[in-house]
């Protein structure tokens, strides 16, 4: 059988600069899948966008041939004219971007951005291409497509949009789908549904898909064959099993061993002592009234917090899951005094044993600033949380400045010795943000959170911007600070593998409530809450022996209305959290 | 029942603005020392025309010159009765005209709608010019299309309008047989419309529909472009070469469709920016709009007159906000969904 | 001769809607002898364009019209126009005749009622002039009793002489003192039906009765078609309009001996025009007859359209006034060495003398003015040359021993004289910032003036803040016109020499401390201008005109040796365009506001196309 | 490279998995922000030089006195508008060095036009570093240098005399100096008030926001003319030109800074929103610290470029204001003061020369609205 497309000795580059992929070669059978691995930057997405040379302008394709063997007979995409690519493009290899909620402008329908790719390539009629988008917004399982096909783009939820884009990209039927990390910006759950869907769509039309992403798991539940890269180059490539099961080169090694699991076999911890608690949340409610940013409308009430109760032991982590949304974040700000909960809940704060407890809900301004050297807080986005125009060292430095600690000097020693704490040398320090990968970035955050000594560290998703090889030295280096320096963590994330790596204890959180808590292992082997037992499923394991039953988990724990009597819940009548065992409750009714 | 609010809140904020508005229109326009009979009797005496002083002088007394400030505002405004009891803007006396020695409604209403004519033809002008200029530039930025559509476009601009004006008058009629200033032959004044007078105002709308229009097209040509290149950047745009679009439909069907929007959220500023922007271009050309009728009536301190035409332009301003807020609602879905931030 | 019809009116006349030619013009009609003036007679007809540039100008159809009670003729005598004839006894009692059967443009009768509304209702109508009659009617504070003892005859009688009063009838603005009061009664509280008015008040959305008769009564404005006139053409046009219609007056006054009613020219049209378009239009030959709003430096782009064939000339008239720029030494100046300096005959001496006309003339006017000194113009039975000479001649040497002599010897570094106290001499000349050859001029004079060691520094400002500061004795010196009227006759008040006004801006205070009664400013406190007083004072008590021209002559001879404004030029060229087509214009004469209205003394009612079309 | 026997491809380069943590990731971007979007702009070719242009213009102010042959207002009364005088080199066939003809000119009473009849006979040659009227260098130091001058009772004008006989080509120069500062000391102004406003706007909010939007709302709502008119009439009539002129820019400024701090605001709303700011925030930082240290740092780079794009606004308001006869006014020389005095059918139809101040106004607008274009091109180097 001839391969679909071959890629040969692919170099692409940025300007004069050094080419940021070299020398890469596969090649996909129609009806494949094959996956593009490896780590942000690697040259994943350069590599897909070079195949339909959809490239920034300064990007150049140095050398190699993207060989298609298409519905016209072979052809080397690298060398063809832009209007012969044209007929290509959207017809015989489809493309899905990263960013479902960018890609699709902003002030056109959904159907007409569709239809869109029929007007183009089938010279479909209005009414004929609106028949072909519907039945294909019915198949992406849209439940009403009639409304969807009038909606915009923002009146859709981001897996809604997510499936616009595959509709987008499936109605023309291609013989190539490049999915570029399709799922990322998605939870878990949602995750399991688009990829489900895509799957089953593959295996109707018979298509072939590269599929980039650096999720092992979503690859040993997608792909026939793995493409493994690294800085550019491909490092493994060869068949899915093959790969996974007994990878070759120490990078893809390093990789897999690092990609963090649910564990299989729960190993029983004692339960930590419970007595010394530096943190405690009661009874916070928070409500956000939306102002109605358009006037004419009635406000918003929007329920982020309800009723949460959480408790920190000293030296221990707690981990909050729950999808996007859910009031993780705003729950960790409140827990920050950054945010004031409600009328009546409590945040207490104990820097020390035995010492007095803060109150953080009500703090004047000596006690903020004698909290904040206590409790610090590590971002999700290690993009964005240092400032571009400021130094490494006066990032670093600008908490003990703020807080009036030390001279310059002492500072900079401080600077330099937090950096080798986080693996980082001190010669770094002159360096501009910029220059940093996203690793080094959230290693960055981290030692400035860590400049003040802080007793707390509330981290918000440390690790999602980070693919697992990075994700897991975070991990690592979070993990033996604390213990080196007692430190107790507010550990916020929706991957549950993460999760149960780091965590102490666990609250899963939905619309706002805190729906089930407790120890990892309690929780993994036995989860109670329908909720919970969705997230779980929707876990991929990279390991191709335990595929996740993509249909099932498709479904999702749905809507409260569909749950089980005992643990529904509405806007009004909510049921309290049980004790089911020692150390798990669950919210339902008895 | 929730439009009805936010009509009447938008209303009151309006009605508020305004009284701001009118109070610092009035102080702008007595800023300048002396007002306009002290400054008409002064030269009345100083060349001799004894004659017409008397006439000054009752003037004064009936329009209340001779009260203190504050207290022409309030019988400006209509708060306070004047020396005829209350008859002011809120009663729909819009006041006398010192300069053109008539009432100031009658003066406006004939400018009126030739400021409109003369700004809507540029307006039009400058979208037929400043479009197809800046979604070329920003298609081909940094190209010589680029550079050569700014460098028109900047000529336009840097070109002081009154002496464009006067160049184009005075070629046009050598070469064109173009009409030297006015908006129509003076014959066709006051008849029917006709479609000899249509061609004649058509014909006479060249020149200043060009010097008018090329300075706004040239800002337009680039807040267009610079939109556009924004957009161009987004990776919706991406999504469409995908999808196999040619540049050219991708280009008018996407970023083109989002970088238009800032101009509708700016028809409220069209008007004083019309009526200030194009008041030197019609001094020169001797055009007969609202522009140079403020330019006289502040300069010669026609203080009813003037205030008149600044409260009339910013009530239209204001309106104009509040059409072009409801039209970026209607053009803008997401605003539509999500509010907008004032 | 037999009176002619108008073919213009044919037409009206035919249907009836117009009497006669016979029963239009005054039983003894104004008969015009143009070939015993030097001019040609004229055919009717034809449409005169001309451009003005605001839309109140078109009042200067009032001004170029000039028919007036009495008026100017072309040597500047005055002369019965619309009065048939005027008798004055003791120059107190002034008993004026109007013509039999001369009608209103509206057919109604113009008789002395008319003047007996205006005196009675008008004038001495509070309401309606708050600050009582005009006040070229008072004299020595009282008003004159004015009577009607019949049909066409008015009197008007002072206690004591009134030299002006014929004059300011003839002034290029007249005081009209009459009204065509069948129509403004219809107006007036006393007389009109209450409830009419009220409406009429509110249609015309103004406040008061008197609003609206102060409103309509327009006729200088000329801006009321319903207002009917004497002038030669109607005004026809209402509102703001980009070209007003002027129609002939088929009741008018004039004829010429072939008894052709005048004006010759059926239509005038005046458009309404950018200044700045003026000149562009008229090069383009679009107005038939144009001065106002050209420019002595539109002459070549004039002379430019000239040449490429379109069909106009351009003539270049004098300009009549006194100077055409004239630099006004502040003897009231506030700050007191300036003043004292200024004072000191010889610094403005020094001064006048310091000044290259010839340069000025050369650059500005293309040596086609006449430089020298402020005084009034050949036209004027008492020019003298002498005058115009005195310390007008370019002499930086006698210039610089004037001004040490005067003990301002001492020079700072940089060359520039000190003034007694230390100070550098920096003189600052403020000017209204509106003349660009007044601003040239000055400029052409520092560098003259630096070389006697006088520092001049020009300050543009609006001409309402100059003449303000000028009041107040703030600025030390200013440029403005010379006098206004530069042709004075024996019987031209010469108020203007003398310090009697402020608006002479030599002598602010002192004209104050007269206009006011002594109520405000300082009375004159040197030699010159008391006997300048006395002079003026003179003038008005006698009413001999060989007294009154000897008066004349020395107070100009107290000016020319004085020095209190100095003049750099004046008769300079006025372009006036006028069509191949027009004639009877005059190819050199006076461009004068006062005395002459213009084109008003070069009658334009006379001016014709030939062949009666344009 | 290698193939297992499974059809496996294994990459056997030497690979050091701890290399990646030490080494800085993207060598092409580890330097200060200033120098990333120097080294951006300068690709930007056009707007390079630009701004090279610019640069040049700027630091020839101090010295426009020496490259002008004249100085602004001294008069050559024989030469009334002399049309341009074009410098020779070759003369007969024989290089004699930059040199000019007499002129010698002569009115014409028919068309009332100056005539210049140049002496072709004798090359007039031109003297460098040469002595003419004494200026001050850099409004320092008095000297009487001049970089070039025709010889005694011979003039050069480059491009002709206006009606005075005063050069043109000097009087532009020392036009230059009153006119490209208007924009700077107005676009200052507009600054300070534009920044203050919008980020007070921006940062805080609520109620502060509401009142500097009505603020705003009602500035624009006025035409400008009439307060151009009023706040020109409140300048006190008896200063002098210079103050006059500082005033015009300040007014410039005064108007224009409605415009400039809604984009503040906007930028400062957006920016808020960015976790380096809500880290600083957490940290316990002030908002004046916040405002200072994180907000306008990243700010500056869009104030910059919209601070070169309003600078032509403020060149061409000068214009307009001198045109209006509110702005400058003789004997003060400006661009608009030239052009003013130009706005005349005679200069445009027969003088032409003098309404070439038009020429050096476009230039210079276009080069600020290409080096604007420039920077904002270059403006987030780091960004992908
Ligand atoms: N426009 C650009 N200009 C310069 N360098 C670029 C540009 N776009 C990408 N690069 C560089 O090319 C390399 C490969 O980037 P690419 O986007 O392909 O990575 P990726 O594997 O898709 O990463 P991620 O998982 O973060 O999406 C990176 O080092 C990146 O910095
Ligand atoms: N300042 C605010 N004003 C209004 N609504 C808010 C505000 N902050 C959060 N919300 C809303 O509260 C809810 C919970 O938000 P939160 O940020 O806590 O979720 P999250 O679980 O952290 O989600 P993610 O995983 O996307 O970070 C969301 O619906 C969000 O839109
Ligand atoms: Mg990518
Ligand atoms: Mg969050």
């Amino acid at each position: 059988m001839t391969p679909l497309l071959t890629v040969e000795n692919l170099s692409v580059g940025f300007g004069r600069a050094d080419p940021v992929v070299r020398d890469v070669s596969f090649e996909i059978m129609p009806g494949q899948t094959l996956a593009l691995v490896g780590e942000s930057g690697s040259g994943k997405t350069v590599t897909c966008r070079a195949i339909l040379r959809i490239l920034p302008r300064v990007a150049r394709i140095h050398s190699g041939r993207i060989l298609l063997n298409g519905r016209d007979g072979p052809r080397d995409l690298a060398t063809l004219s832009q209007r012969d690519l044209r007929a290509v493009r959207g017809d015989t290899v489809s493309m899905i971007f990263q960013e479902p909620m960018r890609s699709l402008s902003p002030l056109h329908t959904l159907g007409n951005q569709v239809a869109e790719v029929l007007w183009l390539h089938r010279g479909a009629s209005g009414g004929d291409a609106k028949k072909q988008v519907l039945d294909t917004f019915a198949r992406v399982g849209f439940p009403d497509p009639e409304r969807a096909y009038g909606s915009y783009p923002f009146e859709m939820s981001g897996g809604m949009r997510q499936r616009a884009m595959i509709a987008m990209a499936m109605v023309g039927k291609p013989d190539l789908l490049i999915a570029d990390e399709p799922t990322t910006a998605l939870d878990v759950t949602t995750q399991a549904q688009v990829l489900g869907l895509i799957k089953e769509l593959q295996q109707e039309t018979g298509m072939a898909m590269i599929l980039v992403t650096h999720d092992l798991g979503v690859v040993a539940n997608m792909a026939e064959q793995v493409v493994v890269m690294h800085k550019g180059r491909v490092m493994e490539s060869g068949a899915a099993a093959a790969v996974l099961g007994d990878p070759a080169h120490p990078y893809t090694r390093q990789l897999f061993d690092a990609a963090p699991a649910i564990p299989a076999n729960p190993e029983f911890v004692p339960e930590p002592p419970h007595d010394d608690l530096i943190l405690e949340l009661k009874n916070v409610n928070k409500t956000y009234t939306m102002r109605a940013k358009s006037s004419w409308k009635a406000q918003v009430l929007i329920r982020a917090c309800r009723g949460v109760d959480l408790a920190l032991p000293r030296g221990t982590t707690l981990a909050i899951v729950g999808e996007s949304g859910s009031g993780k974040t705003t729950a960790a700000r409140i827990a920050l005094g950054a945010e004031r909960p409600d009328e009546g809940g409590e945040v207490l704060f104990k820097p020390e044993r035995g010492s007095a407890a803060i109150a953080v809900h009500d703090l004047n301004r000596t006690a903020r600033t004698a909290f904040q050297k206590q409790a610090q807080m590590v971002f999700q986005d290690p993009y964005s949380s240092l400032s571009p125009r400021m130094r490494i060292l006066d990032a670093l430095c600008e908490p003990l400045e703020i807080h009036g600690i030390g001279s310059s000097s002492e500072r900079r020693d401080r600077a330099a010795q937090m950096l080798a704490q986080v693996g980082l040398t001190s010669d770094m320090l002159m360096r501009y943000p910029h220059a940093f990968s996203g690793g080094q970035r959230q290693r960055l955050s981290i030692a400035r959170a860590l400049m003040l000594n802080p007793s707390l560290l509330v981290c918000d998703e440390p690790t999602s911007a980070l693919d697992v090889s990075v994700q897991e030295q975070i991990l690592c280096l979070l993990e033996d600070i604390r213990d080196r320096l007692g430190l107790s963590y507010l550990f916020i994330s929706h991957d549950l593998a993460v999760v149960a790596r780091i965590a102490d204890e666990v609250a899963v959180m939905r619309q706002g409530l805190v729906v089930e808590q407790a120890p990892p292992e309690t929780l993994f082997h036995n989860p109670r809450h329908p909720y919970t037992k969705a997230l779980i499923a929707a876990q991929p394991t990279p390991d191709i022996n335990r595929p996740i039953n993509l249909k099932l988990v498709a479904q999702g724990a749905g809507a409260p209305e569909s749950w089980p009597e005992a643990f529904r819940f509405s806007e009004t009548v909510v049921p309290s959290l049980m004790q089911v065992e020692p150390g798990h409750k669950v919210r339902c009714h008895v | 029942m929730q439009i009805l609010r936010y009509a009447v809140y938008r209303f009151g904020t309006m009605l508020l603005t305004l009284l701001v508005v009118s109070a610092l229109i009035f102080a702008i326009i007595n800023l300048p020392p002396g007002d306009y009979l002290s400054n008409q009797i002064a030269e009345l005496k100083s060349t001799g025309q004894s004659a017409g002083v008397a006439k000054a002088e009752f003037l004064r007394k009936e329009y209340a010159l001779d009260r203190p400030l504050w207290e022409q505002y309030l019988i400006w405004v209509g708060f306070a009765p004047g020396p005829h009891g209350f008859s002011g803007l809120i009663q729909g006396n819009f006041g006398w005209s010192f300069e053109f020695d008539r009432p100031v409604a009658e003066i406006v209403g004939d400018s009126l709608w030739l400021t409109v004519l003369v700004n809507l033809a540029a307006v039009l002008f400058v979208y037929m010019v400043a479009l197809p200029l800046g979604v070329l530039a920003a298609a081909r930025s940094r190209t010589w299309v680029d550079y050569s559509s700014a460098f028109v476009g900047y000529l336009g601009l840097a070109t002081p309008n009154f002496l464009l004006a006067l160049i184009l008058f005075y070629y046009g009629h050598r070469y064109m047989n173009l009409p030297i200033g006015g908006l129509m032959d003076p014959s066709f004044e006051g008849q029917p419309m006709s479609w000899d007078k249509v061609q004649s105002i058509l014909w006479h709308l060249i020149v200043p529909t060009f010097v008018i229009g090329t300075s706004g097209a040239a800002a337009m040509m680039q807040r267009l472009r610079a939109n556009m290149l924004d957009e161009l950047g987004k990776p919706y745009v991406e999504t469409a070469i995908a999808k196999g679009m040619s540049p050219r439909r991708m280009l008018t069907k996407y970023p083109l469709r989002v970088a238009f929007n800032p101009f509708v959220a700016d028809i409220g500023n069209l008007l004083p920016s019309m009526v200030s922007g194009s008041v030197l271009v019609s001094v020169v050309l001797g055009l007969q709009t609202i522009g140079p009728t403020l330019l006289t009536a502040l300069r010669a301190q026609d203080q009813f007159l003037a205030g008149f035409v600044l409260m009339f332009v910013a009530l239209l301003t204001l309106i104009g906000t509040m059409i072009s807020d409801v039209l970026l609602v209607l053009l803008d879905p997401r605003i539509r969904y999500e509010g907008r931030d004032a | 001769a037999d009176l002619q019809e108008s073919p213009y009116w044919a037409e009206k006349i035919g249907k009836g809607e117009l009497p006669a030619i016979s029963e239009r013009v005054p039983a003894e009609p104004l008969v015009v002898d143009l070939e015993a003036k030097g001019r040609t007679s004229g055919t009717p007809g034809g449409t005169l364009t001309t451009l003005v540039s605001r839309d109140k100008d078109i009042r200067m159809m009032v001004v170029y019209g000039y028919a007036r009670l009495v008026g100017f003729d072309k040597d500047y005598n005055l002369v019965p126009d619309i009065l048939a004839s005027v008798d004055v006894q003791e120059g107190r009692v002034f008993t004026l005749h109007l013509r039999k059967g001369h009608r209103w443009s509206d057919g109604a009768p113009f008789t002395s009622a008319d003047f007996a509304y205006w005196w009675d209702d008008v004038a001495n109508n509070p309401e309606l002039s708050p600050s009582g009659p005009p006040d070229f009617l008072r004299i020595d504070g009282k008003y004159p009793t004015v009577t009607t003892p019949d049909e066409t005859t008015v009197v008007y009688a002072w206690d004591a002489p009134n030299p002006l009063f014929l004059q300011t009838l003839a002034q290029a603005r007249p005081p009209f003192i009459y009204r065509p009061a069948h129509v403004m009664k219809q107006f007036h509280q006393k007389y009109a039906d209450p409830t009419g008015l009220a409406e009429a008040v509110a249609d015309a959305r103004v406040k008061s009765w008197a609003a609206l008769h102060n409103g309509l009564d327009n006729m200088y404005d000329f801006d009321n078609p319903e207002l009917p006139t004497l002038q030669p053409w109607v005004n026809t046009s209402d509102g703001k309009k980009i070209r007003h219609q002027f129609v002939r007056n088929p009741y008018y006054h004039r004829v010429d001996s072939h008894g052709i009613q005048l004006p010759y020219i059926d239509v005038v049209e005046m458009e309404i025009v950018s200044g700045g378009l003026i000149a562009a239009k008229a090069n383009a030959g679009e107005t038939d007859l144009q001065g106002r709003g050209l420019d002595f430096r539109d002459i070549p782009i004039l002379k430019k359209g000239e040449a490429d064939g379109k069909p106009y000339r351009t003539l270049l008239w004098a300009n009549g006034t006194a100077s055409q720029i004239a630099i006004y030494p502040n003897l009231n100046c506030a700050d007191d060495t300036w003043r004292t300096v200024l004072r000191d005959v010889r610094v403005r001496r020094a001064l006048s003398l310091a000044i290259d006309r010839a340069a000025i003339n050369r650059a500005l006017f293309f040596k086609m003015a006449k430089p020298g000194a402020m005084s009034v113009l050949p036209q004027s039975p008492f020019f003298e040359e002498e005058n115009r000479e005195a310390w007008a001649a370019f002499d930086t040497a006698q210039a610089n021993a004037l001004l040490d002599e005067a003990g301002l010897a001492k020079k700072g570094g940089d060359g520039i004289r000190l003034l007694p106290d230390g100070r550098p001499m920096e003189l600052v000349i403020e000017v209204a910032g509106e003349r660009q050859e007044e601003e040239n001029a000055l400029q052409i004079v520092t560098d003259t003036w630096r070389e006697i060691g006088v520092k001049l520094v020009m300050r543009p400002l609006d001409r309402d803040i100059l003449r303000n500061r000028v009041y107040a004795g703030t600025s030390m010196a200013s440029a403005w016109f010379g006098w206004d009227n530069g042709i004075p006759q024996a019987y031209t008040s010469p108020d203007y020499l003398a310090p009697r006004q402020q608006e002479f801006f030599a002598w602010p205070k002192w004209g104050q401390f007269y206009q006011t009664n002594g109520g405000a400013g300082e009375p004159p406190d040197m030699e010159a201008p008391k006997r300048l007083l006395d002079l003026s004072h003179e003038w008005e008590q006698t009413t001999d005109d060989t007294r009154r021209a000897e008066i004349w002559q020395e107070m100009l001879k107290i000016h020319a040796d004085n020095v209190f404004g100095i003049g750099i030029l004046n008769e300079a060229p006025q372009p006036i365009v006028v069509s191949t087509k027009l004639k009877n214009v005059p190819e050199s004469a006076i461009w004068a506001w006062e005395p002459g209205a213009h084109f008003g003394i070069h009658r334009m009612d006379e001016f014709y196309f030939e062949g009666g079309k344009k | 490279m290698s193939r297992l026997p499974d059809g496996r491809y294994v990459d056997d380069a030497p690979y050091d998995p701890n290399l990646s943590i030490q080494t800085i990731e993207r060598k092409d971007l580890d330097a200060p922000a200033r120098v990333l979007v120097w080294r951006k702009f300068k690709t930007h070719r056009l707007g390079l030089i630009s701004g090279i242009f610019l640069l040049f213009c700027y630091l020839m102010l101090p010295f426009a006195g020496f490259i002008a042959p004249y100085s602004p207002n001294e008069r050559y009364s024989d030469n009334l508008y002399s049309p341009p005088q074009g410098i020779h080199l070759w003369h007969e066939g024989k290089f004699v060095g930059p040199y000019v003809y007499a002129m010698t000119s002569e009115p014409n009473m028919v068309t009332f036009k100056w005539e210049f009849k140049p002496d072709t006979s004798t090359p007039q040659k031109l003297s460098f570093f040469c002595k003419g009227s004494t200026y001050d260098l850099a409004g320092l130091i008095p000297t009487d240098r001049h970089l070039f001058c025709a010889p005694e009772g011979v003039t050069v004008f480059l491009l002709g005399s206006d009606r005075l006989g005063r050069d043109m080509f000097s009087r532009i120069l020392y036009g230059a100096q009153l006119s490209l500062t208007v924009g700077l000391i107005g676009i200052t102004v507009s600054f300070v008030l534009g920044i203050f406003f919008g980020s007070v706007a921006g940062y805080f909010g609520g109620g502060i926001d509401w009142v500097i939007n009505r603020m705003i709302e009602i500035l624009r709502s006025l035409p400008e003319l009439p307060l151009w008119l009023a706040l020109s009439a409140a300048v006190p009539s008896n200063w002098g030109p210079v103050s006059v002129f500082f005033i015009i820019s300040v007014i410039l400024g005064i108007l224009d800074w409605p415009g400039l701090a809604r984009s503040v605001r906007a930028k400062f709303l957006s920016l808020r929103e960015e976790e380096y700011v809500r880290a600083a925030e957490m940290m316990g930082a002030s908002s004046g610290r916040v405002i200072r240290k994180h907000l306008l740092p990243n700010f500056m780079s869009h104030l910059i470029a919209s601070a070169t794009l309003s600078i032509p606004a403020m060149i061409l308001g000068e214009t307009a204001l001198s045109f209006l006869g509110l702005g400058l006014r003789a004997p003060a020389v400006s661009w608009g003061v030239m052009l003013n005095d130009a706005q005349n059918l005679v200069n445009v139809e027969i003088y032409w020369w003098t309404a070439l101040p038009m020429l050096p106004i476009i230039i210079v607008v276009l080069a600020f609205n290409f080096l604007g274009d420039g920077l904002r091109d270059s403006l987030d180097p780091y960004e992908h």
